[in-house]
């Protein structure tokens, strides 16, 4: 029983966390989102570090790591807000990784892993993907059905129409299949590329919570009413204990999902539901509370808490909300009573 | 006990329902400006048809109507769809306060451009260091030989500011005395280059508010409200006033919107899934406690003279079940309620600003500590 | 528009809350409630003033007073946590006389109205009502169906088994009816009834809670620590503030609840579920919160607070919990919202 | 990261599991004082099998397991339904503390008899007055000539009083010093005429806690732990102490009672109402997280000497975690949750403990903030 990070994952988490502070400050997530742009520059520069692939198979020209590294990246791309696809390629070497053929997995990996290629991945309905992160300007569109199919949409097949959703630190598109286009169905089981998927956005939503604290810490600090900081008023200093509650609760799940996908499988889809439906839960309020403990400033476009905000409200939906992963756990849980009981 | 309006009332009630189905302010134009003008038309219309100045006292041009009266006109004016007048602060904030300590010839001066929106008036109290504390108020108006008072300072959360005549302005006059008692209340002309006014945006992307900066601003004695040294007494009466009758309006706002994402859920089944029946019945339980217990508040207004304990908890309530019903919104409505340009992402964005604006809920729970359950002042 | 008592009215809640402030004191009622026995003192006194007959119309022997004159007397039962089984004859009445024949309403009301007779109101399933408030020494028990139908079982034909419930200032019973037994049917409609009831329960949950929230603010005012009186702390001035929140709330809807039994009973079936959801989880959170609020000495038997938690909570399922009238309100608000979009 | 045990915790697990499944404390008897005399004759079992002091170092005649080891034991022991040893205070609280700050000649004296359950320990911090305010502490502990002390005063929230030989006695030495600093600890021995113990009823009708009323008892000056004046020092070895390794009981104990409650909820076809799965969801969640998030504490403990932010929060979780379940057992067990003498509503009443019984939420909730996110001491 050891739950902490290798000295290896404590190296990525310091390395990746100091690039980021110094790659995407807040002036440069502000700057991208307004022009409703991507960080093109930063996009290039995590690729080359390979971050993309960093859970792809050395085989295929990722890194060979774990769910575990993976989510640490994906914990500080969410603490840094920062405006890059980099989450889409990875959610869908994912699936091409662990529901593709053969084939597509030699045509889509190595792009993928390197971040040469874009990838992005979706829910759809009706032949229609709503709201899908990273597809503008993807190469590839991973979408789900809801009966727990995948299809693989190459950008040349699809429509890709972008759509401003509230979070502009992402780049959201309208995705169908276009006239002529095909569909590739990935043949394999999709779950256990989902389930690594909903951990992905846990750790990223878990990011966005720590973020919003450590900014609220040093807000109530610093700001002063009354002539004392207000840090020390119990309402305020309450509040934030509650934020760190829900962003520990959310870290606690989302590290046993990462690990269950790395070294317990059977425990993947509880894991899995758990960081889901705790991260996105936490997510929503951690952010919120953000806003609160700043008070009138929280609330003005310049406190940059707004892309926190915005970020955990797309975050908290995708992939299902928490309500879809509660009802999972209470599935799963009593699956595993029943079966105990007989 | 009667919760039905009585027959003047619901005469009443009628009557503005009829002039509100055939009177109003026409389509929305595109544009900010533009929005505000059509604002201060739809105003004038008002004035004209005798329902701008509701609960002000005739004497004053007013409708003189009674306290559930001028609820009635906030509800169903919410219920037309309607906006609000363009010089909300002005009838709401302004008027009330200028009748309680102006000087006749402040009255005569000032309230009928108020009514008929000719000049608009914004409030100038909050401060970017101060929030909640009055006490910490920096903005300071020195007297001059001549009895006028040159201002310096900044002020936040000023809205309309851009559009306003008059701004109520409450600055330090006398830099010795101690917490409140130096501050004094004024009307600040914002027609001079002294006033600068710049657009604050919110987490909408709107800028709703706005900063004022001034520097060396002249305001002449005879516009002093109250006093010179009674600025927190006379601004304790703008602050009485906030919200009174427009509370109303929010609530039935809130209604509106819950009845549409009911819609929503009925008719796309939603309303199947028990979770989502649970916590539509919670917002509509909320709702018409709100409603209830705005009402209740009014009746004791009027019998005896202040709301009971339940007024100080109706914006709290407001606040809270408006951020729970964006929030919810957000799962029922689905991606459009996600999508920048829907009302329901405006509406998800916006209510973040309710626990906030016009008192933060903890600041309100510190004055339902104190002053209605009477403890110990927070420490 | 007039969301206040008449001066009637105010005299009434005076007269009876003095009344029970004087007769029935905490340390009456631990001794009833120690004993397992109800104040029969007390209650003979309640029905000389024509208590349970408040709402009874004057030709069945009552006071042929409302249901706002009734929730006042609930209301003021509830805060004094009174150890009598009034409110079990006066919902009994209810349902003879607002369910009932001519013949039933003649034999049992003028009893019940004065108190000579003991009424109680349970709910039952498979021919058994089990923890049914009141029903020890009761001469009639109405027991309602899961479906709507209610029967009247004279105690005669009953066998009434006393069972201890966790709330001892009520006597409760499991009930069936005895071998050879009778039941009557109340032919009428029962809902109006019912709606009534809730109100009624609504009401003494109001009452619990506003005796809570009493308590604990003088408590708070009192106690020190760290040198000071703890109601000067932010958590706990914002949790009592948070009890008065709830506790009006609840009081707003079931004063409507009242009032619309009164004079406008389209709008009783919402009133009364607002008022028993509000005031049960109101019931609930209040008494949960006082105990916090008093600390070590709240979670002792001493403090008297723990009978008010125990009421909460038997009379916050009785006649179903919040959830249960939440998915009411919903289904009526849906009702309303549908119609009005046809 | 490596969240399953290692083949030695394994090793010590099923070795533990074996013990536990052929060893018992037998059919739990009637009666209080049978009860406690049945708990006492468990912890000869357990000390017999050498599973008494588990986390002892081996000097002290413990089985030095790691702490990861530490908390599979109470992990189990709550899972095999077995219950604690009587002396857990002595095992959890007194020893480690006196591991700390005894001298040779007092380690030598107590340690055994607690291991052996043969003294009993309890605990005398909290007083009527002081709550969680160690710097009130009014208990008196006067010098005499010949270096003993008198002591007089008033303990309460003593658990186990009536059967302890040994009290963990925090007591005034020096009344001019202030706060926390003339603060001394004491072993007081039970077995004198001058303390009376009187049991305090509970919410629940038992008895699980006494009061101290203490006159004049008389304690020698060998009895001083960590010399005199330094008793808030020594107190805080204890209550850093406190629940450790309990914590984990607790946790395990959760999971049990909602594994039960999922059951009557699967077997009852209540499961079948979303909102009910919803809420046993949450709740599934709650248990896992603080579960995990307890094993984080430890790790961090081992790794770094002392818990990470999260490990402040475990007990907050927990407390909160088991009235929410305990409340909606309520709801799903139905009557017999609210009936006298069943298991659900002895939890539901003795859940109410849980957020003031070591320490209240409140306090908790000031700890996290000063000490784990460093704002400056609340007002």
């Amino acid at each position: 029983m050891n739950f902490d990070f290798t000295e290896d994952q404590q190296e990525i988490r310091a390395t990746a966390r100091d690039l980021l502070a110094s790659r995407s400050t807040w002036e440069r997530v502000r700057g991208h989102a307004e022009a409703g742009a991507q960080d093109e520059a930063l996009y290039t520069e995590l690729g080359g570090l390979g971050w993309p692939g960093i859970a792809v198979a050395e085989e295929h020209g990722g890194q060979g790591l774990g769910m575990v590294e993976f989510v640490i990246l994906l914990e500080a791309l969410g603490e840094a807000c920062a405006a890059v696809p980099l989450r889409g390629t990875a959610l869908a070497a994912l699936f091409v990784e662990h529901a593709g053929s053969p084939g597509q997995q030699a045509q889509w990996l190595p792009g993928l892993a390197s971040g040469e290629l874009r990838g992005a991945l979706g829910t759809w309905a009706d032949g229609v993907g709503e709201l899908v992160p990273d597809a503008v300007g993807a190469d590839i569109v991973v979408l789900l059905d809801t009966d727990g199919g995948a299809s693989l949409v190459p950008a040349a097949d699809a429509s890709i129409e972008p759509v401003a959703s509230i979070d502009p630190t992402r780049r959201y598109a309208r995705v169908s299949v276009a006239e002529g286009g095909g569909v590739e169905l990935l043949t394999s089981d999709t779950s256990e590329a989902l389930r690594r998927a909903e951990v992905g956005v846990a750790a990223g939503l878990v990011g966005v919570s720590q973020r919003a604290l450590d900014m609220t810490v040093a807000f109530v600090k610093e700001r002063k009413q009354f002539g004392v900081p207000i840090g020390s008023f119990q309402a305020v200093g309450h509040k934030a204990a509650q934020m760190l509650f829900d962003t520990e609760g959310a870290r606690s799940a989302t590290l046993f999902g990462a690990w269950a996908a790395d070294a317990d499988t059977d425990q993947l889809p509880l894991g899995a539901a758990m960081a889901k439906a705790a991260a996105s839960a936490g997510g929503r309020t951690t952010t919120a509370a953000a806003i609160q403990l700043h008070g009138g400033i929280g609330f003005t476009w310049e406190a940059d808490l707004h892309w926190l905000y915005k970020r955990a409200q797309l975050d908290a939906v995708f992939l299902g909300g928490p309500a879809t992963h509660r009802a999972r756990i209470s599935a799963l849980s009593a699956e595993r009573v029943v079966a105990a009981t007989r | 006990m009667d919760l039905t309006f009585d027959a003047t009332e619901a005469q009443f009630r009628d009557e503005l329902r009829d002039w509100l189905s055939t009177n109003g302010p026409g389509p929305e134009p595109e544009g900010e400006d533009e929005q505000y003008a059509w604002r201060r038309d739809w105003q004038r219309k008002l004035h004209d048809g005798g329902w701008a100045g509701v609960h002000w006292p005739v004497e004053y041009g007013g409708r003189g109507a009674t306290m559930v009266e001028s609820a009635i006109f906030y509800e169903e004016l919410a219920r037309s769809g309607h906006p609000l007048p363009a010089n909300v602060l002005g009838l709401l904030l302004g008027g009330p306060t200028l009748m309680v300590w102006g000087t006749p010839e402040q009255k005569d001066r000032y309230l009928n451009p108020i009514l008929s929106a000719e000049e608009i008036w914004c409030q100038g109290f909050s401060e970017p260091e101060a929030g909640s504390d009055f006490a910490a108020v920096k903005t300071r108006a020195v007297e001059q030989a001549d009895g006028s008072f040159l201002v310096t300072g900044q002020k936040v959360w000023t809205s309309g500011a851009q559009y306003s005549k008059w701004c109520m302005l409450v600055a330090r006059t006398d830099f010795d005395a101690a917490k409140h008692k130096g501050l004094t209340y004024f009307l600040m002309d914002m027609d001079q280059p002294e006033v600068q006014v710049r657009p604050l945006k919110q987490i909408t992307g709107e800028a709703e508010f706005n900063e004022l900066f001034i520097e060396d601003a002249r305001i002449p004695a005879e516009n002093v409200i109250g006093g010179v040294g009674n600025g927190w007494k006379v601004a304790l009466t703008t602050l009485m006033n906030e919200r009174a009758g427009l509370a109303f309006g929010l609530q039935v706002r809130l209604r509106v919107m819950l009845d549409e994402l009911t819609e929503i859920a009925a008719s796309s089944g939603q309303i199947e899934d028990p979770r989502v029946a649970d916590t539509l019945g919670e917002l509509h339980l909320r709702c018409e406690i709100l409603r209830l217990t705005a009402y209740r508040g009014l009746t004791a207004t009027m019998k005896y003279g202040q709301p009971g304990p339940e007024g100080s908890l109706t914006k709290w309530m407001w606040s809270e079940t408006n951020q729970m019903l964006t929030q919810f919104a957000a799962d029922v409505v689905g991606p459009e309620a996600l999508t920048m340009g829907t009302k329901w992402s405006y509406e998800l964005l916006r209510a973040r600003g309710n626990t906030i604006e016009g008192g933060t809920t903890e600041i309100l729970k510190n004055i339902v500590a104190e002053r209605v359950l009477g403890l110990p002042k927070a420490r």
